[in-house]
């Protein structure tokens, strides 16, 4: 799968050549370029206008986290996690918090655990909400990407109502929670859910049997289970491949166990696949809310956890179902109040790997969508 | 003096176009007055276009710049004509500056032989549709022109996509119009006619619009020709030229300031242009709905006042909103404003009530009304429909319309031909 | 306070010294029912940290540690490390160790390899400490016969002051068996591994980070060259002995040209 | 029959055909000379009108000036022509030419000076209006066999154009 590295330069200067007659052509796509989700620099190398393999140049985020991470204390991490993928910052911070938990041997309390799982599901339904509307846009179509920024801003409501921040909310502590919820926080989470619905059927309306939607998205960019498992693929591109796996169920964590849900899996892994899978997903998250929302304890929200953290020495791998994928944390603790070791192992980066393999034959046009469907955030992937 | 008022007299009472009958001076009122109007429809459109494309995506478009936008197209007249006019380094000067020219050229110099009316068109060839055809087909050039002269790829890739899409769309195009001409000659003197007024008559005369013609047949060619009409405009689902989120950029890149206004005003320009061929050809352009079923003098009395009714309703939404406005100071002039634009709108209404006026201007609303119609589609398209890729887009223009096209024109003539048999 | 880092760091990697951000406490509106022990505490302002020895005075943190109710930790800061044992801190549980992990799979690679691998289990999660010569081998074993189809993550430690240097984790898990492991290995600084991207195409970019942040070489690499960092970066990051505020070395002068004044 | 124009356009257009043919041999930019025979053929095209023959007029605007050119265009661009810009244009044929412009010239001046007994004046017979008819029951009637045979024609052509294509595509 390794293509040679030695991309010819673009000689284009020499007047004997034109464009067109010339057999292999590198394009440069980015790292400013409006289709690439932020700064991610695409070396394609095209015969005419199909792909005959691409290269991604990443790094251009790279704030350094891990290297941060060993130097602050396990709570002054906290807010570093949400900076990563600042889409999905609550699912970050719950990674995190359960990860240290492990390692410090504490079990966040019932209410807390059920608050998370809300915030979690509700921040899966805004990824998967903006993952929609920017990737109709690359697509063409306008229209959806109102109709979600729309329906994404009462979630986002929700969160400044709890923890006073939208984006990056730093909603959880190692523990448990450091807010109770505010009055009223179950109506208006069903309060959206009942407005949620419908808005998910609007969606589909706009897309699912869209003609052009559907001849844009089918067989684009498809990739299969066998490639996903060896790329170490995984999330809603993974399940569109027809691989049944989804960390909620497999491993749970947070109390997932005792709500019931379908994982959606697509059988051709291609991008209308990939599309129905997050489409199905976002209205399983609403069932999983649901039902945390019916069965909130009461109780503490806060496990007993010393205010100064110093885990034993040793180390732990945890990792849970972000809306991109697996996203895991191996803290390595030397016992000491900072982690020796702050890994983080990032959905997006390992699945963008699989970019070049999925646009393997596609056009330039197509290369674009494959790129939304994958759903990256460079945050993310260049920590 | 007195011989050139009689001149002028002289065409009021002759039915025909002022070209066809010869009077200059009618002629160069009927071109101010249609090129006008088509600024104003252009105009109309901008407005339009950013208010009901802006409703459809849960958002209020131009509120600032006048009551609810309506000085926004006019703000943005304003700032293409200050803009810098730029142009590029070694771009070919003389191609450069022509390209829109042509553009603008081809697309206004269809509205020649548009029927508004039995007598209101400048004038009335006897080639009319071939013309109109010819001329929309000009403006590739203008599109090839202006890519080569930029003088970079992005735009020449644009350009050569942009006009390949035009080229193989036309041909569609003229397979449909063909077919609907094929059904003008079912007349007793079995031979139809080229002249868009012409085939205007015919359908009054057979008494049915050729949309509904030989059921299927009519509508599927007003199918191919619709979805042609969308793409040789390169509006819509087929706007790959400025498909910002690809690697290419449209034609008109390098243009800036009054030049891409011209290019803008072109491409709305032919948008009117080929809805109006299409309202001409299959929806009985002048033609009030059921002319022959619901004739009589009452039923002409009650459609007569259409116009009228219309204008006033306009005119209630803008009083309507005047009362909405927000009581605040700064609303004031806007309020005003508004008021004002309704009050012309209803003063407009009343005028069209007058049975000498409403009588001659009749047709006119009934053909734009329909032409408004295809606007509101095109507007349509744009909000719902996302990008065909340019080979998809491309296999369609011959694959699908064009075969399509063919068997329309062949079942139609069978058809014709049966009818003229039995 | 910009500090400069000692170069050898003490055995335990104490982190130097640390500005203890003062962490706003933004309850944003929310009626909390922790009563009263939330408002920020206005004495245990920045304290400039003393370079952390362990037996450090910390300044007499608030004694009002409320008694073992859920205390939200909230605003004050984090104390420096060595807090004095507060009086009412429960007692001490049992500290987790590794345990020796025994399991079928690893009577049958104990057998193959005898010595070679040590299985260990902490906190519940297996790992095995591989020697650095079985590398290729038992992850071909471990890939096909126990079918560890998915490589989760390939990342390095950098222990600074053992004799072999750098311990390179693999995570792997199996779909068929749901089951979650971790590889190690001990190696030296400047030593290769061979590299695994034969066995998960996933590998790829990983090892490119880790040779990216730590300089470990893989050999057989399809295109061993940093993926996170510029072409011409001079060092690693995430070695230890590489200073958190060293980021502005020559790649920088030259190629973003400024003169920065850390 | 009400003559369409003035004698003044008919000189006017042919000054343009005129100006366009010499502009197409002589500019260096090939591009600026498929312009220049764009105006050509719409001139001539101008002057069908002039000759009562709409429906050639507007073939000739469809066919030549919005179809051919634009393959014209097509080709000039896609081939790169910035290397034809520097060479130095030479003729070597200039004896052939110079035999083939001095034939023709005789001909235009046998041709003015034998005037019009040449081609006699018929006053024209049929109505301005239905040309486009009378040419449509020509075509399809007395030469309806030419016609297909043209046709074929192009069909061969076409299907030649494709087969050269086909091994890039």
């Amino acid at each position: 799968m390794a293509d040679q590295n030695t991309l010819s330069p673009l000689d284009l200067e020499t007047h004997d050549k034109t464009f067109l007659d010339a057999n292999e052509l590198v394009i440069n796509m980015g790292p400013q370029h409006p289709a690439t989700h932020g700064v991610l620099r695409v070396i394609l190398r095209l015969d005419g206008e199909k792909v005959l393999g691409l290269e991604c140049v990443i790094g251009y985020l790279h704030r350094g986290v891990e290297k941060i991470g060993e130097h602050r204390t396990y709570t002054m991490f906290n807010p570093y996690v949400d900076r990563m993928d600042y889409v999905a910052a609550v699912s970050n911070g719950l990674g995190y918090c359960e990860a240290v938990e492990k390692l410090l041997n504490v079990e966040a309390p019932p209410r807390a655990q059920h608050v998370r799982v809300i915030l979690t599901e509700l921040n899966r339904i805004a990824s998967h909400q903006l993952w929609l509307g920017t990737h109709a846009l690359d697509i063409g179509a306008i229209t959806p990407l109102f109709y979600t920024f729309r329906d994404r801003e009462e979630i986002l409501k929700i969160y400044e109502k709890y923890c006073g921040a939208r984006l990056t909310t730093h909603a959880f502590r190692i523990g448990g929670l450091q807010y109770e919820t505010y009055a009223g926080f179950e109506k208006e989470v069903k309060n959206f859910l009942n407005f949620l619905k419908p808005k998910i059927d609007e969606y589909e309306e706009l897309l699912t049997t869209n003609r052009i939607w559907v001849e844009r998205t089918k067989g684009i960019g498809k990739i299969s289970a066998e490639d996903c498992i060896a790329l170490g693929v995984t999330g809603p591109v993974l399940r569109a491949s027809g691989v049944k796996w989804d960390l909620r169920k497999a491993q749970p964590y947070a109390n997932y166990k005792n709500f019931d849900f379908e994982i959606p899996t697509g059988q051709h892994g291609d991008t209308y696949d990939r599309y129905l899978v997050r489409m199905v997903e976002m209205r399983q998250s609403v069932r999983i809310i649901e039902q945390a929302v019916d069965a909130l304890p009461e109780g503490p929200i806060m496990a007993k956890v010393p205010k100064v953290m110093k885990p034993p020495v040793g180390e732990v791998y945890h990792s849970i179902e972000a809306p991109k994928g697996e996203l895991g944390y191996f803290i390595v603790s030397d016992g000491s109040t900072q982690p020796y070791r702050m890994r983080v192992r990032p959905p997006s980066f390992v699945n963008l790997q699989a970019l070049d393999l999925m646009c393997r034959g596609q056009l330039v046009a197509d290369v674009i969508a494959v790129i939304g469907t994958l759903d990256i955030v460079l945050g993310e992937v260049d920590r | 003096m007195n011989a050139l008022i009689q001149y002028i007299e002289s065409y009021l009472t002759s039915d025909k176009t002022p070209g066809a009958a010869g009077n200059m001076f009618w002629a160069f009122v009927y071109i101010m007055l249609v090129f006008t109007g088509l600024s104003v429809a252009v105009i109309a459109m901008n407005w339009l276009e950013r208010k009901i494309l802006a409703h459809m995506q849960v958002r209020l478009g131009p509120m600032r710049v006048g009551p609810h936008g309506l000085l926004q197209p006019i703000a943005d007249a304003l700032k293409l004509l200050l803009k810098e006019d730029i142009m590029p380094a070694e771009a070919d000067s003389l191609v450069f500056w022509a390209a829109p020219f042509i553009v603008v050229l081809a697309a206004f110099s269809v509205f020649v032989v548009v029927p508004f009316g039995p007598q209101h068109a400048i004038t009335d060839m006897n080639i009319g549709i071939l013309f109109m055809l010819g001329v929309s087909s000009l403006s590739v050039l203008g599109i090839v022109m202006a890519g080569w002269a930029s003088n970079s790829h992005y735009p020449l890739i644009g350009a050569l996509r942009s006009s390949a899409q035009m080229v193989s769309y036309e041909v569609a195009m003229g397979l449909a119009v063909v077919s609907a001409i094929l059904m003008t000659s079912l007349n007793a003197s079995g031979t139809g006619t080229l002249s868009m007024i012409g085939i205007v008559e015919a359908q009054k005369a057979q008494g049915e619009w050729f949309v509904f013609k030989f059921f299927p047949l009519g509508l599927i060619a007003f199918f191919i020709f619709a979805v042609a009409m969308v793409a040789e405009t390169n509006r819509a689902p087929f706007d790959l030229a400025e498909a910002e989120s690809e690697l290419t950029a449209g034609f008109h890149t390098e243009y800036s300031g009054f030049r891409w206004s011209l290019f803008f005003l072109a491409e709305y320009s032919a948008m009117i242009a080929v809805s109006s061929i299409a309202v001409t050809l299959w929806l009985g352009g002048w033609l009030r709905p059921f002319p022959n079923w619901l004739s009589g003098p009452a039923w002409s009395a009650i459609f007569s006042y259409v116009p009228g009714v219309t204008f006033l309703f306009f005119a209630a939404i803008c009083f309507y909103n005047t009362a909405r406005m927000p009581k605040h100071p700064y609303f004031r002039i806007q309020t005003l404003g508004l008021g004002a634009f309704g009050a012309v709108l209803g003063l407009i209404g009343l005028i069209l009530f007058i049975p000498a006026v409403s009588f001659r201007i009749q047709d006119i609303f009934w053909f734009s009304a329909k032409v408004a119609g295809f606007m509101y589609l095109y507007i349509w398209y744009r909000g719902t429909f996302p990008r065909y890729r340019f080979d998809q887009l491309m296999k369609m223009g011959w694959k699908v319309l064009l075969p399509m096209g063919l068997g329309v024109l062949i079942l139609t003539a069978g058809v014709a031909l049966l009818q003229i048999k039995s | 306070m910009p500090e400069e880092t000692k170069p050898p760091l003490p055995p335990s990697p104490e982190g130097e010294a640390k500005p203890t951000a003062e962490k706003p406490a933004v309850p944003g509106g929310v009626k909390s029912t922790t009563s009263g022990s939330v408002q920020t505490d206005p004495n245990a302002s920045t304290t400039k940290a003393e370079p952390a020895q362990p037996a450090a005075a910390k300044p007499a943190a608030p004694a009002a540690a409320a008694p073992p109710k859920p205390a939200a930790a909230g605003a004050t800061p984090p104390a420096a490390p060595g807090a004095p044992a507060k009086p009412a801190a429960p007692p001490k549980a049992p500290v987790p160790t590794p345990v020796p992990w025994d399991s079928p799979m690893i009577a049958k690679l104990r057998g193959a390899y005898g010595s070679g691998i040590e299985p260990l289990s902490y906190l519940g999660q297996n790992y095995m400490i591989v020697d650095q010569s079985l590398i290729p081998e038992i992850l071909q074993v471990l890939r096909n016969e126990e079918r560890f189809d998915y490589c989760v993550d390939i990342t390095a430690v950098h222990y600074p002051q053992r004799e072999k240097q750098f311990e390179v984790v693999w995570v792997l898990y199996s779909f068929p068996r749901n089951e979650r492991i971790r590889v190690k290995t001990l190696i030296k600084d400047g030593e290769a591994v061979p590299s695994s991207v034969p066995i998960w195409a996933g590998a790829d970019w990983l090892e490119r980070e880790v040779f990216d942040m730590f300089g470990i070489r893989f050999g057989g690499h399809p295109d061993l060259k940093r993926i996170l960092l510029p072409e011409g970066w001079k060092g690693h990051p995430l070695r230890k002995d590489y200073g958190i505020l060293q980021q502005d070395n020559e790649w920088v002068q030259i190629n973003l040209g400024i003169e920065s004044g850390q | 029959m009400t003559p369409v124009a003035t004698p003044f356009f008919f000189y006017l257009l042919s000054a343009i055909m005129l100006a366009g043919g010499i502009l197409v041999i002589t500019r260096k930019n090939a591009v600026h000379s498929a312009l220049a025979l764009i105006v050509t053929l719409l001139a001539q095209a101008a002057i069908y009108l002039m000759l009562y023959a709409p429906f050639v007029a507007g073939v000739q605007i469809i066919l030549y000036a919005g179809g051919i050119m634009v393959l014209f265009l097509f080709v000039i661009m896609l081939v790169n022509i910035d290397r034809t810009m520097k060479e130095r244009q030479f003729n070597s044929q200039w004896i052939i030419g110079l035999i083939a412009a001095t034939a023709l010239g005789g001909l235009f001046i046998a041709v003015y000076t034998k005037g019009p007994n040449i081609f006699p004046a018929q006053p024209l017979t049929i109505a301005e209006a239905d040309n486009t008819q009378r040419i449509a029951s020509l075509l399809y009637g007395q030469y309806m066999f030419s016609f297909e045979i043209a046709s074929l024609l192009l069909l061969v052509a076409i299907i030649g154009a494709v087969v050269m294509a086909k091994k890039r595509i």
